[in-house]
């Protein structure tokens, strides 16, 4: 049986999901809603492991599944089409897989809703994952664009999920709004994608054969730059890279659950996914390159600087999530295409982990989510607690958990890039390692802080909860063994090997300065050394915390204050746009062109007025008006001509 | 010259009438009785049945035109007759005499739409004229009616003076020292002085005929002070008359030597149109108001002297049934209101819809709405005036005059529509045959507007 | 005689009879103004008619009498707005116990 | 079939005139609304009639129906449907029936005249798109104005005289002198058999006006479709009309009567003014994207409800206004299917502001706030319309507005980038609207809001559908539209 | 200067001076006599030109029956006191000096221009007897002179309406 003809179910499926959960709000019970939003995704997950197993054959190619055209008129030339290879295949797993744990987890963590409102949520979860499924099948960049919006609209939608609250709002629009800048720029890049190349087919572009890339033979031409910057843009928003990643904090407003799938482990991550499907025109554009690199890695550290300071869990987690995705990007700029696509996928698993983890630890709390208010939460939650803990060690980097492999591996290319990146990426990580310990000791150390009504209620979660929590945990641990580095163990790599054909082309002309294995090791025990030493540090320091207050220095404010980003958004755009946007309203509408027409016709009845005078009513001048009038014709008649 | 004769004769008839008919409400019928006469024997003179053959010495000459120009001329005063035959008799107690002298107007009328020489022009104005000053003073107990009577007669007198001044120069200046106007052909060199000066002479009189702007002064006062029965009449067939005789004098005498004239009617036509539309916008009276915006249509007809083509001809007959259908049907609405402001039309629609509507079909005429005998007539105006190819910038104020003419038009239809009216007693007296000739009213400007041809297509019969 | 002079006097006799009725008051003094007017142009009419006679009309007599009898009917239609006119005049004497023109003012604007 | 008799342009045209004058005869309001929906309704199935019969090629040429109507001046009552003008009538066919549903609840004094003036508009609409004459083209162009007049002046807020007033002159004024344009070219053209210069769609096409006369002409007519679209600076009547008026007539002035610009520009002013085109292209293009911007802005201060729909209509007739002068396929091909889309999406919108209004009374947006508690039916109907406002993929103002995005792109990237600015204006201020009105706490205890009724759901259903399908399958609309474009490219 | 040529400028100049007396009068019985005197002075230069019929038609209707009347209204009003209010003299001065300005036009345009010819004066033609302008009011202007009576009537009727007293 060929899997790839059932491709259109896996979109298809929470599509139907999405049209039952949400026409059947009224009807269906709180139990049905969550068994059909899982159950939807547990089929899209089923046929997209049988894909899988379909595209890792050796004489796979990559297919196209064309439906119909979607716009085909002028220079636009795009159908509906699907493309199957292994790059979307590994997202899709992804996408499904942590979906289908989020959905279980969802189903538990979120009874205390009613019905209806449950079954909005699940609506929504599952037009997520419609949209995003629809953003990794695309076969073209307008139907990459549709997912993209589209999941754009479903975090919109959940991160105001609670629509009672305003600031919900604020932050559910804020995303949006930031997205649509991001947008703007994708948007541009298709725009010119299409003027340029006369196509947006993946096919089209990079295939190997005869794609238009690929036989173009121009490195960082203008329109190449131009075009992968335009979708970079694109990525930025998305992503929550500098300078448009203030909404991806705030965003932590939704449920945890849609933190875990939308804000971490997937919707993230399509900037990362679009950049290594065009893997091959940034690869172009070297200058590019550069751009996303040093975006990445400023977002790392800026990031993780901030989260040093935070007290709310999901912040720290927002922050810990914009840095990790600096990475990605950090890779992709330095042409680890592998390591950054390696990078998503742990980064999926522990990061839906600490979310989910810290879900459980909220949901205990009841809704608590200050650090200050926790601790001592180790011996009352017992698998929260250990799978928190293998989230932490893994998203430090420290072996074998999965995202030793893969940051090792994006860092290890810096370093044969760039000694000084490295230096700096490394740095980032220690600062990773130290939040997250920070963060571990604060919730699940020393002496619980909250009131006794919370001590009263603290208790494990249910298996709906601690089951995605424990399969997660088992992922974070072996998921970094598909990506065993060759030092370690020839064709370890196996993710590599399996995503080699997508990134061929480009390794191909990436002149790869092949580091030699002593240094690696060498920068790898470095790294581990410095990285568990820190976390140690981290730890030791904060476990024993009683909520006193140090004496706070003038960083620490500042980076508590995340930077004043915010704020200086506020200075610089907002207020001036509605500055700007009030001036039109009360001047150049009211006064300036409005102004104008009614004095065309004020101007008009005062002459009116002036003119009536005219008519004195007296016969006599009448006449002599008449007699003028006369006069002026005669010169006219005899004179003028 | 069936219309000539019958109507001299019926003007007799009329005024000996007067003498045996002592019952005010009898004339009426005779007058719409006589009215049908002529119409008829104007139109079998048209298909050539002619009931008397007068050797005229081609003084007169009844081509298409001006049968078709009397034919218009007669049937509006035909309408005229029955809408407002209840408010002549109101005016004073000579009723029948009133009458006669209407009808020696339309002597004078038919006198206009076909004289051949300018001594015909002459005794053809003077006859439209001189009854006018009369009826313009027969509610002799207002004093605004003298007012207006002295007014009109001392200028038409003084206009008159001018125009044989004219004449004269005219008479002097060309070399077959003749009066009859196809014998002023004058070539295209350049005028003689003396033609130029009874070409001003004449222009400036057939403006003051016209009320065209600056030769208009009298339009206002004249028509607010005369009974508004006779401001219907003088205001509608009276002035399309000036307009028929103005452009057969010009075009056939003046027509290939306009080129040194144009300048003067583009000055008169923008500043009829100007003065005549921005007065207007003013005015809170409704009858004054429409005094004005005759004015401000008499620039628009200006507009076919301008032009002077086989189009604007055309666009002027449509414009003479155009204009005086929907402004005799609004005066028959006005003469019926209570309060001549614009607030006396406050809620007029609830009160009396039929009025209402048929006035918004003759305001909507006047402004120019497409579906309305106005646009139409409009159209040929302008087509007529862009047809010449030069002053296209009198076209474009001509549009935007029209425009602002929408604002006082449209101010009596809001009236009449969106605005309550006072608490008031008064009972309009508007029987149902008047509704029903307001309706045929509205509907003839409405065919009219949709099939143009009608009148058109007789032209060239 | 040169024509010219005859332009001239009747042009003389017609801007005095606009002068008088631009600077009269008394309707009756206008009107005879307009009357003025009216014979200057008779005047006129006939001194054409006698130069045509010496032109173009040599040989057609009868091209010279319109011009006569133009003045003639001129005669007949002022004879007629006299009438009408006095008549006028009267009927506001009558109303207002004056012929001053300026004193009826009350349709203006 | 019957089409030997009487064809379908005739029966578009005269089934709403004749029904719309009956009606005004028909007393009781009920049935008077009745007739009205029957009558719209009938109307749709015979223009789906006529987009099942519809023939690329065989309507290629423009006169279907011809009467000789004033053959001196070479002008004749000749109707045509092209792809176009197919989906401008469909358009105008499907709105009427889905406005008088939507708003069959609302009772209005002297309902009879309401929908007959209402029918009557919607013939002089169908005339407009119907015409392959220039006279009888200005006929119906002036004559959809009247009805609306009365519509807009005799029902809806308080200052609804002077609102109107306002659009009834800026519309008058520009389309006189359209007038003179059209007379104009009509005497360039050469001559027919019964007359010196004809009125017709190919003459004017033929006309080969002289470049200089064009840069004229040329501003006569945009000023006047201009007016109507409305672009920025004319469009200051618009704001005051929408928040004025009744909701129907709202509807029929932003969805179809708006589109009689964009329309006209398409079929006049492309073709007959190619030179003048490029002339100017770039002032109008830099107008209608400076008026974009311009809107989006306004639109974000507004606290009147209508009056933000209103300036995001700007907004998004500003970019097809821009579009048509990048004079590209890709573009008009774009902006064919947008005139479309745009209707159907703002006649939607305008629906559920409708209702936001009927059912709480006010229409500040400060005064309302957490409707989605009370209304939740309602609040997601708002918020698809809103998703379709802010052409979310999937949605037909996507498809649209990425392909005249694609097309301005081709012309000038500059313009397509300072334009793209607007689509995330107008994301804020859609959004926020939604924000205001049904997040946040519960309204205010005076306000007692219900739920939409089924009637309601179901328009509103019908609107979401073709929002949907469309924007997942817009080829129908694209291919319905090729050959018009192509015609209007043959003359660059 | 032969006699004809010193007849035409003594009643020229009496035409034009008593004109000017008709407007400047203040008594209107006067401006009625100076009006006579004009008519008087045109009726000389009639027969000057041969034109004796309108001569005589002249004095009869205007100067005997016009003028009459004229004096008879201004009989009838008692206006013969100077009771005319004068007018702003600055409205005179504007009446005066466009009356002026229009005869400077008129002389300046029409000096240049009128070819020389000549008016015949007294004899040289016959064309003024009432024989040949009675032969021709009766033949060829028959229609305007019936016409013309159409005229009469309605001033006639007019004067009556209006003349009548209710």
């Amino acid at each position: 049986m060929n899997a790839i003809h059932l491709i259109y179910l896996v979109p298809l499926l929470p599509l139907i999901g999405f049209l039952v959960n949400g026409l059947g709000r009224k009807i269906l019970s709180k139990r049905a809603v969550g068994v059909i939003g899982s159950a939807v995704i547990l089929g899209s997950f089923i046929i997209s492991l049988l894909i899988f197993f379909q595209v890792r054959q050796e004489d796979f190619t990559p297919q196209i599944i064309s439906y119909f055209d979607f716009i085909n008129v002028g220079t636009i030339h795009a159908s509906f089409a699907f493309q199957v290879d292994q790059l979307s295949s590994l997202f899709l797993l992804i996408i499904t897989g942590v979906g289908f744990l989020i959905h279980v987890y969802s189903a538990s963590y979120m009874h205390e809703e009613n019905a209806t409102d449950l079954a909005r949520y699940f609506s929504y979860l599952n037009l997520f994952v419609f949209s995003m499924l629809l953003l990794v099948l695309g076969a073209n960049y307008i139907i990459l664009f549709i997912g993209w919006e589209g999941v754009g609209l479903c975090s919109y939608l959940l991160i105001g999920y609670w629509f009672k609250n305003t600031s919900y709002n604020n932050a559910a629009k804020k995303a949006f709004v930031m997205n649509r800048i991001g947008d703007l720029g994708f948007l541009l890049g298709i725009f010119w994608m299409i003027n340029t190349f006369g196509s947006v087919s993946f096919h089209d572009l990079f295939n190997p054969n005869n794609g238009i890339i690929s036989i173009l033979h121009e490195t960082n031409s203008h329109r190449l730059i131009g075009i992968t910057l335009l979708l970079f843009v694109g990525a930025i928003g998305k992503s929550a890279q500098i300078p448009l990643y203030t909404w991806l904090p705030d965003a932590m407003a939704g449920p945890t659950p849609v933190s875990a799938l939308i804000h971490a482990a997937t919707m993230v991550t399509a900037g990362i996914y679009m950049i290594a499907r065009s893997n091959l025109m940034y690869t172009m554009a070297p200058s590019t390159m550069n751009v996303v690199a040093i975006i990445g890695l400023a977002t790392a550290i800026f990031a993780a600087t901030i989260a040093l300071k935070q007290n709310d869990i999901k912040k720290v987690l927002a922050y810990s999530t914009v840095s990790q995705l600096g990475y990605m990007f950090l890779g992709l700029g330095v042409g680890a295409y592998t390591g950054a696509v390696f990078h998503v996928m742990t980064h999926a698993f522990f990061k839906a982990l600490l979310f989910l983890g810290a879900g459980s630890v909220i949901h205990a709390m009841g809704g608590e989510q200050d650090l200050r208010k926790m601790g001592g939460l180790s011996k009352r939650m017992r698998i929260t607690y250990i799978t928190f803990f293998i989230g932490c060690l893994a998203i430090s980097g420290i072996p074998p958990f999965a995202g030793f492999f893969s940051k090792d591996e994006i860092l290890a290319v810096t370093f044969s890039k760039n000694p000084l990146l490295y230096i700096i990426g490394l740095g980032g990580a220690l600062l990773t390692a130290f939040y997250m310990f920070r963060l571990l000791a604060l919730a699940f150390m020393g002496k619980f802080r909250g009131t006794e009504d919370q001590l009263h209620h603290v208790h494990e979660s249910p298996g709906a909860i601690t089951f995605p929590l424990i399969s997660l945990a088992f992922l974070s641990v072996v998921g970094g063994l598909v990506g065993i580095p060759e030092i370690y163990m020839q064709h370890g790599h196996r993710l590599g090997e399996f995503l080699s054909p997508v990134f061929a082309q480009s390794n191909a002309i990436l002149a790869t300065h092949e580091i030699t294995h002593q240094t690696e090791w060498m920068l790898t025990g470095i790294s581990t050394i410095l990285i568990v030493l820190i976390s140690v540090w981290a730890w030791n320091k904060n476990k024993n915390y009683q909520g006193e207050t140090t004496a706070e220095t003038g960083l620490d404010r500042v980076l508590e204050h995340k930077w004043y980003v915010d704020e200086l958004y506020d200075a610089i755009i907002v207020k001036p746009l509605r500055s700007l946007s009030l001036f039109f309203n009360n001047v150049i509408e009211r006064s300036g062109i409005d102004a104008i027409v009614n004095g065309i016709g004020k101007s008009i009845q005062y002459g009116s007025r002036q003119i009536r005078l005219l008519q004195s009513g007296q016969a006599g001048s009448y006449i002599l008006m008449m007699v003028i009038g006369i006069l002026i014709l005669f010169i006219i008649q005899l004179f003028a001509n | 010259m069936n219309a000539i004769i019958l109507t001299a004769i019926w003007g007799v008839v009329m005024m000996f009438g007067g003498v045996f008919i002592k019952r005010a409400s009898v004339p009426k019928y005779w007058a719409i009785a006589g009215m049908v006469i002529i119409l008829v024997a104007n139109i079998m003179e048209f298909f050539g049945y002619t009931f008397f053959r007068i050797e005229t010495r081609g003084m007169l000459q009844f081509d298409a035109f001006g049968l078709l120009f009397n034919t218009i001329a007669f049937a509006c005063t035909l309408l005229y007759f029955m809408l407002n035959g209840r408010d002549i008799e109101k005016v004073g107690k000579n009723v029948s005499e009133y009458f006669a002298l209407l009808f020696f107007i339309l002597c004078g009328v038919a006198i206009a739409s076909s004289f051949k020489t300018l001594l015909m022009l002459f005794l053809g104005i003077e006859i439209m004229s001189i009854p006018l000053y009369i009826l313009t003073g027969s509610d002799k107990r207002n004093l605004k009616s003298t007012e207006a009577s002295l007014k009109y007669f001392l200028m038409g007198a003084f206009s008159t003076g001018i125009m044989l001044m004219g004449i004269a120069f005219l008479y002097g200046g060309n070399t077959f020292a003749s009066f009859y106007i196809d014998n002023l052909h004058l070539g295209t060199g350049k005028l003689p002085v003396m033609i130029g000066a009874g070409l001003v002479m004449l222009i400036v009189s057939m403006s003051f005929k016209v009320s065209a702007a600056p030769f208009h002064f009298w339009t206002p006062d004249v028509y607010d002070g005369a009974p508004t029965v006779f401001t219907s009449f003088m205001a509608t067939i009276v002035k399309v008359a000036g307009f028929i005789a103005f452009i057969r004098l010009f075009q056939s005498s003046f027509g290939i030597m306009q080129e040194q004239w144009q300048t003067l009617v583009v000055i008169i036509t923008a500043a009829t149109l100007l003065i005549g539309n921005l007065t207007a916008v003013f005015q809170q009276s409704v009858k004054r108001m429409l005094a004005y915006s005759s004015i401000a249509q008499a620039g628009f007809m200006m507009l076919a002297i301008f032009a002077l083509n086989d189009t604007a001809r055309e666009g002027l007959l449509l414009y003479a049934a155009a204009y005086s259908l929907a402004s005799i049907g609004l005066f028959a609405i006005l003469i019926r209101m209570n309060d001549y402001t614009i607030q006396g039309f406050n809620g007029l629609a609830k009160k009396q819809p039929v009025l209402a509507i048929t006035a918004t079909v003759f305001l909507l005429s006047l402004t120019g709405i497409p579906l309305t005998a106005g646009f139409t007539a409009k159209f040929y105006m302008l087509l007529a005036a862009l047809k010449t190819g030069n002053h296209l910038w009198l076209v474009i104020l001509a549009v935007l005059c029209a425009a602002i003419s929408a604002y006082y038009y449209f101010r009596i239809i809001q009236a009449m529509f969106f605005k309550e009216a006072e608490e008031s007693e008064f009972v309009m007296d508007a029987p149902a045959s008047f509704k029903w000739l307001l309706i045929v009213t509205s509907a003839l400007i409405i065919i009219l507007g949709l099939m143009p041809g009608l009148v058109i297509d007789w032209l060239y019969y | 005689m040169e024509i010219k002079w005859y332009i001239f006097l009747s042009v003389t006799l017609f801007c005095i009879g606009i002068a008088g009725a631009l600077t009269r008051r008394n309707a009756i003094i206008i009107f005879m103004c307009i009357e003025l007017m009216l014979n200057s142009v008779n005047l006129l009419l006939v001194a054409f008619s006698k130069m045509h006679l010496s032109g173009i009309a040599a040989k057609f007599p009868a091209l010279a009498t319109d011009a006569q009898l133009f003045v003639f009917f001129i005669m007949v239609v002022a004879a007629a707005e006299v009438s009408v006119g006095l008549a006028i005049i009267v009927m506001m004497y009558r109303n207002t116990h004056s012929v001053d023109i300026n004193f009826l003012n009350r349709l203006k604007n | 079939m019957l089409g030997n008799y009487i064809t379908f342009p005739e029966l578009l045209l005269w089934l709403p005139l004749f029904s719309g004058l009956i009606i005004f005869f028909i007393k009781e309001p009920k049935n008077a609304k009745r007739w009205t929906l029957i009558s719209s309704l009938i109307t749709l199935a015979i223009s789906l009639a006529s987009l099942y019969y519809h023939d690329n090629n065989k309507y290629l040429l423009y006169n279907n129906v011809s009467y000789v109507w004033m053959p001196y001046l070479g002008s004749s009552f000749a109707l045509g449907l092209d792809g176009m003008g197919h989906l401008l009538t469909f358009l105008t066919a499907l709105s009427f029936p889905v406005i008088f549903a939507a708003t069959y609840k609302t009772e209005y004094k002297n309902a009879n005249i309401f929908y007959g003036l209402m029918l009557l508009t919607q013939c002089g609409l169908m005339g407009v798109f119907v015409s392959a004459d220039a006279l009888v083209f200005y006929f119906f162009w002036e004559l959809a104005l009247i009805p609306v007049y009365f519509l807009c002046s005799r029902w809806g807020g308080e200052k609804r005289v002077a609102a109107t007033w306002k659009f009834f002159i800026y519309t008058f004024v520009s389309s006189l002198l359209m007038l003179e344009g059209i007379i104009y070219v009509y005497l360039q053209t050469t001559p027919t058999l019964t007359a010196q210069h004809s009125f017709s769609f190919i003459a004017f096409y033929n006309s080969h006006i002289s470049p200089p006369d064009q840069n004229w002409l040329f501003w006569l007519f945009f000023i006047a479709f201009a007016v109507k679209m409305p672009v920025f600076p004319f469009h200051t009547w618009q704001p005051d009309t929408y928040e004025q008026s009744s909701p129907p007539a709202t509807m029929v002035l932003s969805g179809i009567m708006v589109k009689m610009g964009v329309f006209a520009i398409l079929r006049w002013v492309l073709p007959v003014f190619p030179d003048a085109v490029v002339h100017f292209r770039n002032i109008v293009i830099g107008l209608s994207i400076a008026g974009m911007i311009y809107a989006s802005c306004i639109a974000m201060v507004q606290d009147d409800l209508k009056r933000l729909v209103a300036y995001s209509s700007i907004a998004h007739i500003g970019l097809m206004c821009a579009t048509i002068f990048a004079t590209n396929t890709t573009g008009l091909q774009g902006v064919m299917i947008q005139m479309f889309n745009h209707g159907i999406n703002i006649i939607g919108l305008w629906i559920v502001v409708y209702l936001v209004e009927r059912q709480t009374g006010v229409r500040k947006l400060s005064q309302l706030g957490g409707l989605a508690l009370k209304a939740p039916v309602l609040t997601i109907f708002f918020v698809l319309m809103v998703l379709a406002n802010i052409s979310l993929p999937l949605t037909n103002s996507f498809v649209g507005e990425f392909t005249m995005f694609t097309g301005l792109y081709q012309y000038n990237r500059w313009y397509a980038a300072f334009a793209g600015i607007s689509i995330i204006l107008v994301a804020v201020y859609s959004l926020n609207m939604v924000q205001k009105i049904f997040y946040g706490s519960s309204p205010s205890e005076t306000i007692v809001v219900k739920d939409i009724n089924l009637n309601e759901k179901f328009i509103l259903a019908v609107v979401v559908i073709f929002i949907f399908v469309l924007g997942v399958y817009p080829a129908p609309l694209f291919h319905l539209t090729s050959d018009t474009v192509t015609t209007i490219l043959s003359h660059f | 200067m032969s006699v004809t040529q010193i007849l035409f400028w003594f009643l020229s100049l009496l035409a034009v001076g008593a004109a000017i007396g008709v407007i400047a009068s203040r008594n209107p019985v006067y401006s009625v006599l100076w009006l006579i005197v004009v008519f008087f002075a045109i009726s000389g230069h009639y027969i000057l030109m041969n034109a004796q019929f309108l001569a005589i038609v002249n004095i009869i209707v205007y100067a005997g029956a016009i003028m009459v009347l004229f004096l008879f209204v201004i009989m009838l009003m008692n206006l013969n006191a100077e009771a005319e209010p004068a007018k702003h003299l600055y409205l005179k001065m504007a009446g005066l000096i466009s009356g002026l300005c229009l005869l400077i036009v008129f002389v300046a345009a029409l000096s240049g221009s009128a070819e020389a010819k000549n008016v015949g004066q007294l004899g040289g033609s016959n064309i003024g007897l009432i024989k040949n302008l009675g032969r021709a009011l009766f033949n060829d202007y028959v229609i305007p002179f019936e016409i013309s009576s159409v005229l009469f009537l309605s001033a006639i009727v007019g004067a009556v309406v209006i003349g009548k007293k209710e």
